[in-house]
């Protein structure tokens, strides 16, 4: 038997929240599964959908968005300039085969240190159950394979 | 060649319990570009700091990765201890292996190799960090306020007390907005005149305080610390400079009857007119749309009366640029207009009225010199009827809002109807009676005990007249049955809503506002007087309905902040800003458009000769908050931001 | 005696091909697209048409090509070369100016340097023909020297028969020759008569053509802009061209390790030319639609001695604005002179 | 007279009084069926006018390239619906004056081309909002059914087919109307965001970030679908594009040239259903 799979995971979290969020989970010392990696950008407003794809060329399983609630925004709007981003990306991807259940969107505030826990537990039981996503990761593995002839 | 030193930090046993520091401070040594990896107990202390600036001098760093605590916690520290070794501040990141790793994981090996990822990915990131300078951005230590009532007042008087220059601008002919028209105020039943007039002479003689009185904002332009602002000085036709304010022409303009908008039309003015006899400045204005000698060409009696020939039909409107760097909007609110209810006569029945309309009766300055006599006939009412939220919390017809101040001041009316109609009975159909304030539950059980108020809770379903009477239907909801009431004069607790113009104003000065047009505080809770607009403040109603004593605290609020940025000569901003590459920028002005802090112009780019070649983005640096939702949006990815740029984010999440 | 492939033993013939360790690549639509690619039996194939929308061009140089792998360790750049492996392919049912096309591009891709990545291809593949039985509006063979049936490039050339039966059997190469070793004993050697070649008419005067092209004066002729006017700068053209060759290195990969990359290029794209400075050489379309012609009929021939195009008239045929080489060299054959 | 005729009338005189400098129309192409790009600059040339129910490109793309509208000076070009939509959002986003465009407006009913009155862009403000109203094509939603009908890894597997056959050679992009960058983001190589390299993922990259840009502002035209020389159906993905931003955000591509692109603006009440 093969060790269990263990999924990557990569967050793209704004500062104001979703990683003060995260920084709370750690001084109030909760316990979340290992697998994710934080980038942490200013604001969820600067969050590109190439990110995303190349989170996914860099063999992740699971992709996470987060930041601000709606009006929290430090920067007043930024977060509803991603929603926007989010909801067409979101729908592009599904189009083009990219299982939502990967991409995850979510507001978590710089007091939300237990949401962000039960989500990061929650995304990451998930992705383990639905395995790597081989598709994305093989296009990868063509790249850097020899041409047959 | 980049030269980066990674220190890992074990925080105590924080995060070398839980994570491998060795084998991280290893493995990291190992990375293309590292010089220098090292660990050590804490390095927020001073040995450790020393040790940073030591390896920064020593290996010549270009870069520097500290794998501590979140950068919430130390970024600034290190930043500090960089500088102070010759590095570039900007040129840190902090790697967190605490908060984000050591403490909320629980299997050591996992832990360690999540440290490990999280600082190589940093490490990349640094290597692409620049050389930042905090950008700098000189002040101009002048402040404009905008509007002259009670809030603008206190606003302009604060910062002028403390030494610095302000420009009042008011667009009536007289400061002192709403306050000046109202009788007493709650819940001391001081005179409202009695306690603003000192404040609008003291606004007035001020000597850092230039009013621009019957004047308007026309445009906004800049950012904070430099804001041009043009201001309109609509004419007057009379020479502010020589006026002494005698009244003759008033007392001789033929044109007699104009209904007086402070007086809410219950009394009339003149054509050349003050607003209301304690007007500030004491300087009249010719109305010209009424004046004679507009409309005819003949008449000038005013100007034949003037003793010092102050009178000058020739003026004109003029635009006035002034510098400042800071703004204060207090424009104030309007009355809503009650016509919606139509149900309550209002318009239709002379004696239906607004709350104004009561305060300007039993004003002492009114036009009946403060007896409560209604419009119709001039008697004096036995029975009034009150009628709170006549618009506030009514999501059908008015607004879904509280507009805070109706439960006092009608409570207020009816203890100055008690106190000049003795034997009158009034009757106050009202939803709650919402009176949190300093003496302001008090106050209402004063008018409910002493003063013999009805308050009958309830909604009032129409207003009609029966035999010269006002006989208002309703409901006591408490008693559970239809009430009937037969009065004399009915008051109508109307909302307050904002200026009529508030969202065009808002547009034209770069501030945001909401459903209804109260202007946007930049947080509700932690920055209720600042916008999202880095410079421009706000104070009184125009940003939600309040009282007197609100406002006037929210003005010495705002007036702090506007001294805050005036203490210094140069405000000192975070580099983390957005800029344009000219070359590849297609000039579609998304960002123009998404940018929520209107940051973002158009540039022209000309030639040797002069002539545009093109027209790109430019950011403005003392605008931009850094957001950067303007990359994103970019299509060309002709727009970056500085600390988080494309080329570390790439690099960051490429190494992961 | 002729020798002569019965459509019926097609299966058989690629059955003892593949059973001699070759791969055999036919044309075959798949996914909406004719291309080259690998086939099992003759059923998979598209023989009927006029030419695949892709060239074979492509399977001997690739649209991205890896050429090393580095890593990038602490102290140097590891790097190990990524050569193709040797395969022994037969391209089976390729038209005659697909064939010449890679006849062309030979003294190019080894006058120099001589580029393994082609040439390890060359060396291992078959190249077998069907003549031309048909042609459309866009196929110029002849107008550049060549015809439906020419045998350049080919190593063997089958000439369908009039009955329909299958194929006449020509080897033009001795790696033709040995190619049919392993299957003579399915052919049949008896006389047959070939259907006859479709007439494709001459679209140009290509001596003309390169005589106007030599004229210095005629670089800065009126007539490069009025010939590209729609041209859209889109490299389809160039990509879809059996002697196009132009490529761009690329280093693609992560902090850690990546690949060298030898991609497919275009003089069509305004980047094509674009200096670090921002300056561009070819800053327009009509200077870069003038290189393109330059290069094929005047650059190529002065260097190898061959005009650069083997007359499929892809260039045309796929053109999303109706342009294409046909039309200018028509326009430059008929200048009055 | 005929609606060809008409047009070739109308071009000459808008050439030969001066009110434009330059026709685009569709001229004879290469084969019977195939209608070509033609730029007329002087009445006597209106003869190589062509106007039928093959003339389906949209024609203004060729009105953006730097300089052409310059001088100031008025361009007439032939324009079905959906090339109208496009002068609008190209007005939107100061890629051109709409002053400058005199629009010789057609429609393909039943295979036969038809005259459309008006002449400025905001004269088919009615005509647009109609279209809005009647939705999107209901034979590209078809199609694109088929494809929501499968399975996320079958749809994977779809793609990954058809952007294994893209070479990169950007006629998609050439084509476009909205691809007016003068850098493109796949040029972008500082960072290296999208893979230039024509491997399937790259090819992946190139395409998902095209339809990105492109939601809201697609007015399904079908270039480039037509013009991928290897037959990927990009009008599907760019259907889908356009679908999110009707129905979940009222937006319907070039309505008017006061139209604000849809992702640098948003409502506060934007749905949300899926952020955790």
């Amino acid at each position: 038997m093969s060790e269990p799979f263990e999924p990557k995971i990569v967050a793209f979290v704004c500062t104001y929240c979703t990683y003060a969020g995260a920084d709370l989970a750690g001084t109030s010392r909760m316990k979340y599964a290992s697998n994710v990696r934080i980038v942490r950008l200013p604001c969820t407003g600067r969050i590109s959908p190439m990110f995303i794809l190349k989170a996914l060329q860099k063999g992740a399983d699971g992709v996470l968005v987060s930041g601000c609630h709606p009006g929290d925004c430090h920067f007043a709007q930024g977060n509803y300039h991603a929603r926007r981003r989010w909801t067409v990306f979101r729908a592009l991807l599904a189009f083009t085969g990219i299982p939502e259940e990967r991409i995850k969107f979510s507001w978590i505030s710089a007091a939300e240190g237990a949401k962000f826990t039960e989500l990061i537990n929650g995304i990451t039981g998930q992705i383990r159950t639905l395995g790597p996503f081989e598709q994305y990761q093989e296009l990868q593995k063509v790249i850097e394979t020899q041409s047959t002839y | 060649m980049a030269k980066i030193g990674v220190f890992v930090c074990h925080c105590g046993e924080n995060i070398a319990s839980m994570v491998d520091t060795a084998k991280l401070t290893a493995t990291i040594a190992d990375h293309p570009g590292v010089t220098v990896s090292s660990e050590y107990k804490y390095f927020c202390s001073d040995p450790g700091q020393e040790t940073v600036k030591k390896a920064i001098r020593e290996n010549g760093l270009t870069g520097v990765v500290v794998a501590a605590c979140s950068p919430r916690m130390h970024e600034q520290t290190f930043r500090k201890a960089c500088a102070e070794a010759g590095l570039n501040p900007y040129m840190l990141e902090l790697a967190n292996i605490r908060e984000q790793c050591s403490w909320v994981h629980t299997d050591r090996d996992e832990a360690t190799e999540k440290a490990i990822e999280i600082t190589r990915s940093l490490v990349e990131k640094v290597k692409r960090n620049n050389d930042l300078k905090p950008i700098s951005v000189p002040v101009t230590r002048r402040a404009m306020v905008i509007g002259g009532g009670v809030a603008g007042i206190q606003a302009a008087i604060d910062i002028a007390s403390a030494g610095r220059e302000v420009v009042l601008v008011e667009r009536e002919p007289s400061i002192g907005g709403h306050m000046a028209q109202l009788s007493e105020t709650f819940p001391t039943l001081d005179c409202s005149q009695c306690i603003l007039t000192p404040r609008m002479v003291e606004a007035l003689q001020h000597p850092n305080i230039t009013m621009m009185t019957y004047s308007e904002v026309e445009e906004v332009d800049g950012y904070i610390g430099n804001f041009t602002v043009k201001v309109r000085r609509k004419a007057r036709y009379v020479r502010m400079e020589t006026c002494t304010g005698c009244g003759d022409c008033i007392q001789k303009c033929p044109v007699k009857k104009i209904p007086s908008d402070f007086e809410c039309g219950l009394g009339n003015r003149t054509a050349i007119y003050t607003p209301f006899a304690q007007a500030v400045p004491n300087v009249p204005v010719i109305d010209r749309t009424r004046c004679t000698y507009f409309k005819n060409g003949k008449c000038k009696i005013c100007q034949k009366t003037c003793q010092i020939d102050s009178i000058d039909f020739d003026q004109q409107d003029r635009i006035e640029t002034v510098e400042v760097g800071a703004i204060v909007v207090a424009t104030g609110f309007q009355v809503q207009n009650t016509a919606i209810y139509g149900e309550y006569g209002y318009g239709r029945y002379k004696d239906v009225v607004t709350g104004l309309h009561f305060e300007r009766l039993a004003s002492a300055s009114g036009p009946t010199a403060g007896k409560i006599l209604r419009p119709s006939d001039g008697k004096e009412p036995e029975t009034v009827v009150f009628i709170q939220c006549a618009g506030s919390r009514d999501a059908a017809k008015g607004v879904k809002y509280c507009s805070k101040i109706c439960c006092m001041y009608t409570a207020k009316h009816a203890m100055l109807y008690a106190h000049k109609v003795h034997h009158g009975n009034s009757q106050i159909f009202y939803m709650d009676i919402r009176a949190a304030g300093k003496g302001y539950d008090e106050f209402t059980r004063r008018a409910i005990e002493e003063d013999e108020a009805g308050y009958i809770r309830g909604r009032v379903s129409r207003v009609f007249e029966e035999n010269g009477k006002l006989i208002v239907r309703g409901a006591d909801t408490l008693l559970g049955r239809p009430v009937e009431v037969v009065a004399d004069m009915v008051v109508l607790a109307t909302a307050m809503v904002p200026q009529p113009d508030a969202k065009d104003f808002a547009k034209r000065i770069g501030i945001g506002y909401d459903e209804y047009g109260f202007f946007n505080e930049a947080h509700l809770k932690l920055r209720p007087v600042e916008t999202a607009t880095a410079g421009i403040y706000l104070c009184g109603a125009c940003q939600s309905p309040k009282d007197i004593p609100d406002s006037v605290a929210q003005a010495s609020a705002a007036a702090a902040k506007v001294l805050g940025l005036f203490s210094k000569e140069q405000l000192e901003r975070e580099p983390v800003i957005a800029s344009v590459t000219d070359a590849t920028c297609a000039g579609c002005w998304g960002c123009v458009i998404a940018c929520p802090y209107n940051a973002i112009d158009r540039k022209d780019i000309t030639d040797r000769n002069g002539n545009v070649v093109k027209r790109v983005a430019s950011v403005n640096p003392g605008l931009c908050q850094g957001c950067g939702t303007c990359v994103t949006f970019c299509r060309s990815n002709s727009i970056d931001l500085a600390g988080f740029t494309e080329k570390q984010i790439f690099a960051e999440v490429m190494a992961l | 005696m002729t020798r002569i492939l019965l459509n019926s033993r097609l299966d058989d013939c690629l059955g003892a091909w593949r059973s001699a360790g070759f791969t055999v690549l036919a044309p075959v639509k798949r996914s909406d697209l004719t291309r080259f690619d690998e086939v099992q039996g003759a059923s998979e194939m598209s023989l009927d048409i006029v030419m695949p929308e892709r060239t074979i061009k492509e399977h001997f140089f690739l649209q991205t090509e890896p050429l090393i792998r580095y890593e990038i360790k602490k102290q140097q750049i590891e790097t190990e070369e990524m050569v193709p492996p040797e395969r022994k392919r037969i391209f089976f049912g390729v038209r005659p100016c697909d064939a010449a096309g890679l006849d062309i591009d030979d003294p190019l891709f080894g006058w120099d340097y001589k580029d393994d990545y082609w040439f390890r291809r060359r060396e291992k593949s078959v190249i077998v023909t069907i003549a031309c039985t048909s042609a459309d509006d866009f196929c110029m063979c002849t107008s550049v020297g060549l015809a439906p049936d020419s045998p350049k490039g080919s190593d063997v050339m089958l000439h369908p028969l009039l009955d329909g039966r299958g194929w006449l059997v020509v080897p033009h190469t001795d790696r033709g020759k040995a190619l049919l070793e392993p299957v003579s004993s399915i052919l049949l050697e008896e006389a047959a008569e070939p259907a006859p070649v479709p007439a494709v008419p001459v679209k140009f005067d290509v001596n003309n053509v390169m005589a106007w092209l030599a004229e210095p004066a005629n670089f800065e002729s009126q007539l490069w802009k009025e010939v590209s006017q729609r041209c859209i700068g889109c490299g389809s053209c160039t990509y879809l061209c059996p002697t196009c060759h132009c490529f761009d290195i690329q280093d693609e990969g992560d902090t850690y390790s990546g690949i060298r990359r030898k991609n497919w290029d275009s003089c069509s794209f305004a980047m094509f030319t674009m200096h670090t400075s921002g300056h561009n050489p070819r800053n327009t379309q009509s200077t870069r639609w003038r290189q393109r012609i330059m290069h094929k009929f005047n650059y190529y021939r002065g260097k190898f001695g061959v005009n650069s195009c083997s007359g499929c008239g892809r260039c045309t045929r796929q053109c999303p604005v109706d342009m294409g080489i046909t039309e200018t060299l028509h326009e430059i054959s008929n200048l009055p002179r | 007279m005929g609606i060809q005729e008409q047009y070739r009338k109308e071009a000459a005189e808008l050439l030969s009084s001066g009110e434009v400098k330059l026709v685009i129309g569709y001229g004879e192409g290469s084969t019977a069926e195939r209608r070509r790009p033609v730029f007329v600059r002087s009445a006597e040339y209106v003869s190589r006018l062509v106007l039928d129910g093959s003339c389906v490109a949209n024609l203004s793309s060729y009105l953006v390239p730097e300089g052409l509208l310059s001088d100031g000076k008025k361009v007439a070009v032939f324009l079905k619906p959906d090339g109208i939509r496009s002068i609008n959002i190209l007005a939107a986003e100061s890629q051109l004056d709409p002053e400058q465009v005199v629009i010789l407006g057609f429609d393909i009913e039943g295979g036969q081309a038809a005259p459309l009155p008006g002449r400025k862009a905001s004269d088919f403000t009615a005509l647009i909002g109609s279209l809005k109203s009647a939705g999107l094509s209901p034979e590209l939603q078809k199609d694109a059914d088929r494809l929501e009908q499968m399975s996320a890894s079958e749809r994977f597997g779809y793609w990954k087919e058809q952007f294994s056959k893209c070479i990169k050679c950007y006629a998609c992009r050439q084509v476009c109307p909205m691809c007016y960058c003068r850098r493109c983001i796949v040029d972008v190589n500082q960072p290296q965001w999208i893979n230039t390299s024509s491997h399937t993922l790259g090819n992946f990259e190139w395409n998902i970030i095209r339809a990105f840009h492109l939601a809201g502002r697609c007015v399904s035209c079908g270039g480039c679908d037509r013009s991928c020389p290897v037959n990927i159906p990009l009008r599907l993905i760019n259907h889908r594009m356009a679908k999110e931003a009707l129905d979940t955000f009222g937006h319907y591509a070039g309505e008017s040239a006061e139209q604000q692109p849809v992702l640098a603006t948003f409502r506060q009440e934007d749905p949300e259903t899926f952020i955790l």
